[in-house]
């Protein structure tokens, strides 16, 4: 595949898309002078055609869930329905002010209510908020409502946030935006939290914990209930981290295992897209101890009509999270989404995703790879680490997922959680097939055979992919983040 | 099981794979008390067909005439190519550019977005978007008193002019840190800030001084002389700016002697629908020096083991997952999308094409202004050079105006009295490129038949 | 010139390297008198905001409600996926494939959806698309006046269950080549052709006998026997179809002892939207040993220079490109993205899914025609087997009832009285799966009251 | 870029998208079983989101405008604006039934009117049907109108439709079709129709001629009134074919030149898609001696409303085309494509169109390119012969053209006008800049070098598609059609 020029370069001075602005300038000499820009900005001069062009060949250079398998840990990335986004972009939907009144907006605030209801339902927590923009702004809410909790009792005492080793780095980076102080507990030879620790942890300093279960390490922590009393006598609260929700979908709620409150990234488990990067939602659950600090604003409903509920009637609420009321188009994405799984089909999404998991786990550890907690069911996914390969072979999880790459597959997360050594934490969810398991299977083998045969062939890779293996040192020392000019 | 592939055959020989009888074994670690709730309140699946016709009268029910709405997010024309090809399998579905080798498309694309973005804003650095405007203007001020190493007194000046939301909102998330956010008031007859007032914190020891450009009533601020005023004081500057703005607008960049050293604000206009207020996104710029200060996620331009040019996220240090607690900030999943649009929607207009959008809109919120202030029961509330958006000052209160006119089918403006009871008169009105004349007329006949009726 | 991109500079340069001062120098070859007519009655251009509101407000316009009208065009879910990725920049922008090896994409694809039909019709082979069914049913008789080596006569029998509008298509497309269309006459009590009405061509020379299945009024004909009887008489069959009934009906390929020589038919009902009529797309599929005479593309499969497997444009003899005047048909460019719309929605569908939308669309129209004959004034036209239409019959013209019906949003059926003034009363109804028992509900409260006063 | 397997051969018994049909089987008992299919269609069985993936994966295997310079002679491949699309596909004229009484479509009607009075402004003809599918049925209309003309005048002895050798095969196959005879004619030497043959060919069995000006040897036909003059004199009537119409848009009308009927390609000149292959339409625009017999339906205009034209209103019309009204909806994209260009806009294509091919003819005539007819204009397209390379180097017009993708573009028109040895037919439309039409001129001559350094390495061409060059020989001998159960 060639080089794609930046779109700078493509560019002529005077060239714009000319059916796209208004066909005169207008007059801006009412403005004085010295609030005008003098200079005009740096900016792609190119037409219409150049763009739609530049913007579909850059297209082709991405792996997708629309392309290409890609069982990357902890981010379920799986099939995203075309209807979600069509339905989600009508044009009334679309074309929709924030600030209109809710009188004109009632089929919206429809859908968002009924998210909100079968959300709490399918997590068992009381009240639901589709505030939150993404997962780390849900754990954002929820720990800073555990906050606002301990101060309206006047418990000043509590400054720490307890969280596992295995925890994803936005746990310890929202305590911290919290004014808390993290403590971390380390994870047993089984995989779940060392209990001896966690009781050592907690005293009155502790604000809370914050949990992933199923963990990050890809197990159910067995001992959940017992922690949730740990943790709630010793006057902490408990935050779930719904990242990993879609493993257990209908199967077990957070709500039940005693958590007060949890957030759920609606592009993972209710399947929104995750658009290279965002926009995500972090709905956020919440227990009948923290109903009162509730993030703003809500969509509630007096008899059939639906209203945003305000500070006014939620008075102690930890505030606003956004301008307006989060992400509205992505939660329609989710609403489509829910409704169509319905009932059953969101049992199924946590019975099949972990049935792909498990069957993908035996899989290559009958091909020999070393399976991290072999002794324990995987959840939605598991861990391999190619600590023996590295060893043996001088082969890196690293490689390994570059080579992969090659082979059409999307990499696994690598090197995450951290305590695993040279690990994948693979992912497959629900949606792929029993094929492209086994061709998942069959490219690992296949690339332990060629690191037998030739290990700098493999350490080498990609070699199909637009570009080769890229140099992230030069890119971090010798700062380029912009374009400035010079022909590329 | 409406997304899921699996065949009878499948699970049978998947099922004896693994060495369990049925799926629920699978199950097994967890607690029986926990285990299969039932989920009595969800209601069954549907087909795409029948959420189809669900959505298709909700959206119907939805749909709205002439808008007059700004404060904050503003209904420009989007160009169909944007969202044709940003919904594109390769951009919508793709996860965060981890893996670079095999995100080329995206990496690419979101180093044009921060070289556009810097390039508007005149910055140096941009970043690849936050949240949205306003929780972007949170990060920022916690960057800010990150950045400003002589300040120890996380002490934020926040005139009374910057949106109200975007204050609660940087209130909610800076709040627990023990950062000051304390409140400048502007001139209550020109809405806009007297450089003057800010003499009370001469000398003192202030963090960083938000300015909101055009502000929160649509006026445009001193820019100049504010940003001196600052850097002079030891206070950072940090910029809220509407990015069509920027076409026609003196850039932060450009801000007093020395420029800002952050700009922020809310990217929905460059081509993101107003969709009930989000998905929308943050953008964020700063000075280079202080670009390891910076939240979220950053592209770089390198090389590969050949020498050929390719993109690649950089400095990940400062995100959480590597950095963890001590992280610039706990962002993760972004806006990608939103800025995959707004990348194609800047490279559509260029500078030439943003600048007559702008131009429109300040030429049709003139015109409008005109028109409304010849009703009788009308008058300007704030004189003064602005952008977009004019405050009006009528005979009543018009929060009740508003529902009506709504219901009519104009969306009139925002009722300032929200924030501020003094203001229960004002409305907030803006008139952007896509307002047609057709538009104003019926706004104007509308307004004026309320207004003729008894307050 | 809104889709231009030359520079002020870009013409410079251009015209001094052609050697010419002006563009207009250019056009120095046509004749004076003809050149720059000025063009005055075409309106000045307008920006793309501009036209998307005049077509947003000419669609809103447009906006209907429950549908009950077949008769050739029918409105069947289509799944969003179809034409997200139909539009596609790459299948929606590219030519026909001539280059096939650029072009692999839409090859591989045609030959899916040869594939396809096929299975469908149970056929040996499908062409990659003509116009629309009716111009399909044309060159069917075409092609088999061609294909029929032992038929001088170039006669033709076209029952007059065939639906009127593609007789009347076929007319003009065959009457120039001395080809004599004869009407078979159908049984009008039944609706549907007997077999014992073609004695009176037992032993003439015939060239082919087309066969709609299921008819114009809805009904089944008796395919198998009809069949036999043409081909016993040295006739080809011509089968025109519904795709959607084929999953559930008797296909083409298994009518009679040998099965059908040509299937044709409307491909609109495989995930092509209603449109106002179009684009659709003709199918069309023969017995193997006819695959020469057939008009239109076929795309085969191959080997490259490597062995691997590869798809490409064949017997390419048969068309104008090559044979000219010889062709098998003047066809060139056909409705290829119809068929790539098609191919994604049989894809989803697949056999299990069209036998669902198939047996849903017979429910409800016999659900439909239940209760609606339950209304005085209402009966049953014609009896027997039918799939998704059967025709009405009321007590008055069922044209000014359906303008009637139509202001009160419901599209009550085809007004057969159109095509024949004995049918004046009658009404040829359609319940598809998208019908919704609220649906019905309208339709007979509507009809109902219309009824309910005097005629 | 791996192969991509059949979706056949992706499928697994029973696998089907779920989400897309009815979630129960309907009873069918009431069907007589005689009637009802007893085995099972041959059809894919699939996920929703293998589908998804397999279309998507395939689409990256084409060449397109959206993603390469596409100078196909004779095709206009020009920018497809996005918005024409969006437009087109609202979903209230997507849903509207073709049987729906005119009343509930007077907006959609309204943009067919216009459609038609702006095609017959900008072609010189009194009256434009919307009817045809594409341009050959336009031919087809066309020619059929000439016979109605004529039979109506009892002139059965004209027989024979004239055709220059230049002409595009649907020409001839159009003539037939209407039961006509061929009649060839020579191209002269300066590129115009050879007058004297015209002259001898003319006479009392002449019905017509079918002309296409320019011509597809890409130059304007000087003479043409004088053509007119001829055939008109001689009895017959005169078909433009528009194929070409791009190159004169606004600078000359058929109607001026004294054409009876023609036909518009609205996915060439009015850039609506080709979709691979199609659908288009093709436009008629109907002189005064033809109004009579327009095909129907029409749209007409009484007053604000508009209503359809049928047999009543044109009583002697050849017929109907198709069983409604023609391809609606690419006909609202050519509305809205000429809405946005205007007046000026239609003019500028012409122009520019026609700088775009006289400026790379003249390069490539600099680079030592054999032009054809270098003493003439270019039209919007122009010949290359390489016969010259041919014979000196081996390398044939076919080698060039496959060669070519490997460098990012599609191959031009090859062997196509047949006149002309080893051509290349090339139109780079208005919509390509500068920049594109440059590096098209590099490549031809790095193609050129590296068959004067290894003619092989050329005529194995290409090297960089999915696909090597395929045996078309095998795929015509051994036909394979269909899927027949085997793995691939
Ligand atoms: C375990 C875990 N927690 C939290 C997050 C953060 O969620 P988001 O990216 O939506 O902010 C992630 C996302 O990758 C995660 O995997
Ligand atoms: C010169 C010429 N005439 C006629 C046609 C036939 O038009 P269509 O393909 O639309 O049937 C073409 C199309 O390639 C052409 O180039």
């Amino acid at each position: 595949m060639s080089q794609e020029a930046l779109i700078f370069d493509l560019g002529r001075t005077g060239r714009y898309a000319r059916a796209q602005a208004p066909a005169e300038r207008a007059d801006l000499a009412d403005i004085p002078a010295q609030f005008r820009r003098r200079q005009r900005a740096v900016m792609p001069e190119v037409s219409e055609l150049q763009v739609v062009r530049h913007y579909t060949r850059l297209s082709q250079k991405n792996f997708s869930i629309d392309t290409n398998f890609y069982p990357l840990g902890s981010c379920t990335m799986k099939y995203n329905p075309r209807a979600c986004n069509s339905l989600a972009m009508l044009p009334g939907l679309l074309d929709r002010h924030p600030h209109a009144p809710d009188s004109t907006g009632q089929g919206f605030m429809a859908c968002m209510w009924e998210l909100q209801e079968m959300l709490a339902e399918v997590t068992g927590m009381e009240s639901v908020s589709l505030a939150p923009m993404a997962g780390a702004q849900g754990e954002f809410a929820g720990v800073a409502m555990i906050r606002a909790y301990h101060d309206a009792r006047g418990d000043d005492a509590r400054t720490e946030i307890i969280v596992p080793d295995a925890a994803h780095g936005t746990n310890p980076a929202t305590a911290v935006m919290c004014g808390y102080q993290v403590r971390e507990i380390p994870t047993d030879a089984e995989g779940d939290v060392d209990m001896q620790a966690l009781r050592e942890a907690v005293g009155p300093q502790t604000a809370g914990i914050m949990l992933t279960n199923p963990s990050t390490i890809g197990v159910f922590e067995r001992r959940i209930q017992e922690i949730a009393t740990v943790v709630h006598e010793a006057g902490g609260l408990l935050y779930y981290d719904g990242a990993n929700l879609n493993a257990i979908l209908g199967k077990a709620r957070p709500g039940d295992m005693g958590f007060d409150v949890i957030h759920i990234n609606l592009h993972k488990t209710f399947s929104t897209p995750h658009g290279g990067g965002g926009p995500g939602a972090g709905a956020l659950g919440v227990g009948e101890r923290l109903l009162a600090y509730m993030p703003i604003p809500q969509v509630g409903k007096t008899g059939e009509r639906f209203h945003w509920r305000t500070d006014k009637e939620i008075p102690e609420t930890i505030g606003r999270l956004s301008a307006f009321g989060g992400n509205a188009g992505v939660l329609l994405r989710a609403y489509v989404y829910a409704r169509m799984l319905g009932r059953d089909g969101m049992i199924r999404v946590a019975e099949f995703a972990t049935l792909n998991a498990n069957y993908l786990m035996s899989r290559l550890r009958d091909e020999g790879f070393q399976v991290w907690l072999p002794q324990r069911r995987a959840s939605h996914e598991f861990i391999v680490s190619l600590k023996p390969e590295a060893k043996e072979l001088g082969v890196t999880a690293g490689d390994f997922a570059k080579r992969l790459l090659d082979y059409g597959y999307h990499a696994p997360t690598a090197y995450f959680p951290l305590l695993v050594p040279e690990c994948l934490l693979i992912e497959p969810t629900e949606t792929e097939t029993r094929d492209d398991l086994d061709g998942f299977v069959q490219a690992m083998v296949a690339i332990r055979d060629e690191a037998r045969q030739d290990r700098d062939f493999v350490k080498g890779a990609p070699y199909n992919m637009p570009v080769r293996r890229l140099d992230e040192v030069k890119a971090a020392k010798e700062l380029d983040l912009k374009w400035q000019g010079e022909a590329d | 099981m409406p997304f899921i592939p699996h065949t009878d055959e499948d699970i049978r020989q998947m099922l004896a794979g693994i060495g369990v009888d049925s799926i629920n074994a699978l199950f097994d670690e967890i607690p029986a008390d926990l285990r299969d709730p039932g989920l009595p309140g969800i209601p069954a699946g549907v087909t795409e067909m029948e959420i189809s016709r669900v959505m298709n009268a909700r959206a119907t029910g939805d749909i709205l005439g002439p808008c007059f709405l700004g404060a904050g997010a503003y209904r420009h024309h989007v160009p169909a190519a944007v969202w044709e090809i940003a919904t594109r399998g390769e951009y919508y579905s793709a996860y965060t550019p981890y893996q670079a080798e095999a995100s080329q498309g995206t990496l690419q694309l979101i180093y044009e977005y921060q070289s556009m973005m810097a390039g508007l804003m005149s910055m140096d650095v941009s970043n690849a978007s936050l949240y949205d405007g306003a929780s972007a203007l949170a990060e920022s001020v916690l960057m800010a008193v990150r950045a400003n190493r002589k300040s120890k007194s996380g002490r934020i000046l926040v005139p009374d002019t910057v949106n109200p939301l975007y204050r609660d909102v940087t209130r909610t998330i800076v709040g627990n840190q023990g950062i000051e956010l304390e409140t400048v008031t502007s001139n209550a007859s020109t809405g806009a800030l007297d450089v003057a007032t800010l003499k009370q914190w001469d000398g003192e020891d202030v963090a960083a001084l938000v300015i909101q450009q055009p502000n929160w009533f649509g006026r445009l601020e001193e820019a100049q002389a504010l940003t001196d005023w600052a850097q002079r004081n030891g206070a950072l500057v940090i910029a809220v700016v509407n990015p069509t703005a920027m076409a026609v607008l003196t850039p932060p960049g450009e801000w007093g002697a020395n420029g800002a050293d952050i700009a922020c604000g809310e990217g929905q206009p460059l081509g993101i629908p107003l969709s009930s207020g989000g998905p929308y996104f943050g953008f964020m710029c700063c000075r280079r020096a202080f670009v390891r200060q910076m939240p979220g996620r950053i592209v770089g331009r390198t090389v590969d083991l050949e020498g050929r040019t390719g993109y690649t996220l950089t400095l990940q240090a400062r995100e959480q997952h590597i950095r963890r607690s001590k992280a610039t900030s706990n962002i993760c999943t972004n806006q990608g999308l939103m800025v995959t649009a707004a990348t194609m929607y800047l490279a559509l207009l260029g500078a030439e094409g943003l600048e007559r959008v702008a131009g429109h809109c300040h030429a049709n919120t003139r015109q409008l202004t005109e028109r409304l202030t010849d009703l009788k029961g009308v008058s300007l509330r704030f004189e003064g050079p602005y952008f977009h958006e004019r405050v009006l000052e009528l005979d009543r209160p018009t929060e009740p105006l508003c529902q009506q006119l709504a219901s009519q089918g104009v969306l009139a403006g925002y009722p300032l009295g929200r924030h501020d009871k003094r203001l229960s008169n004002a409305l907030l009105v803006c008139a952007t490129e896509t307002v047609t004349e057709a538009d104003m007329d019926r706004f104007e006949e509308a307004l004026g038949h309320a207004l003729a009726r008894a307050a």
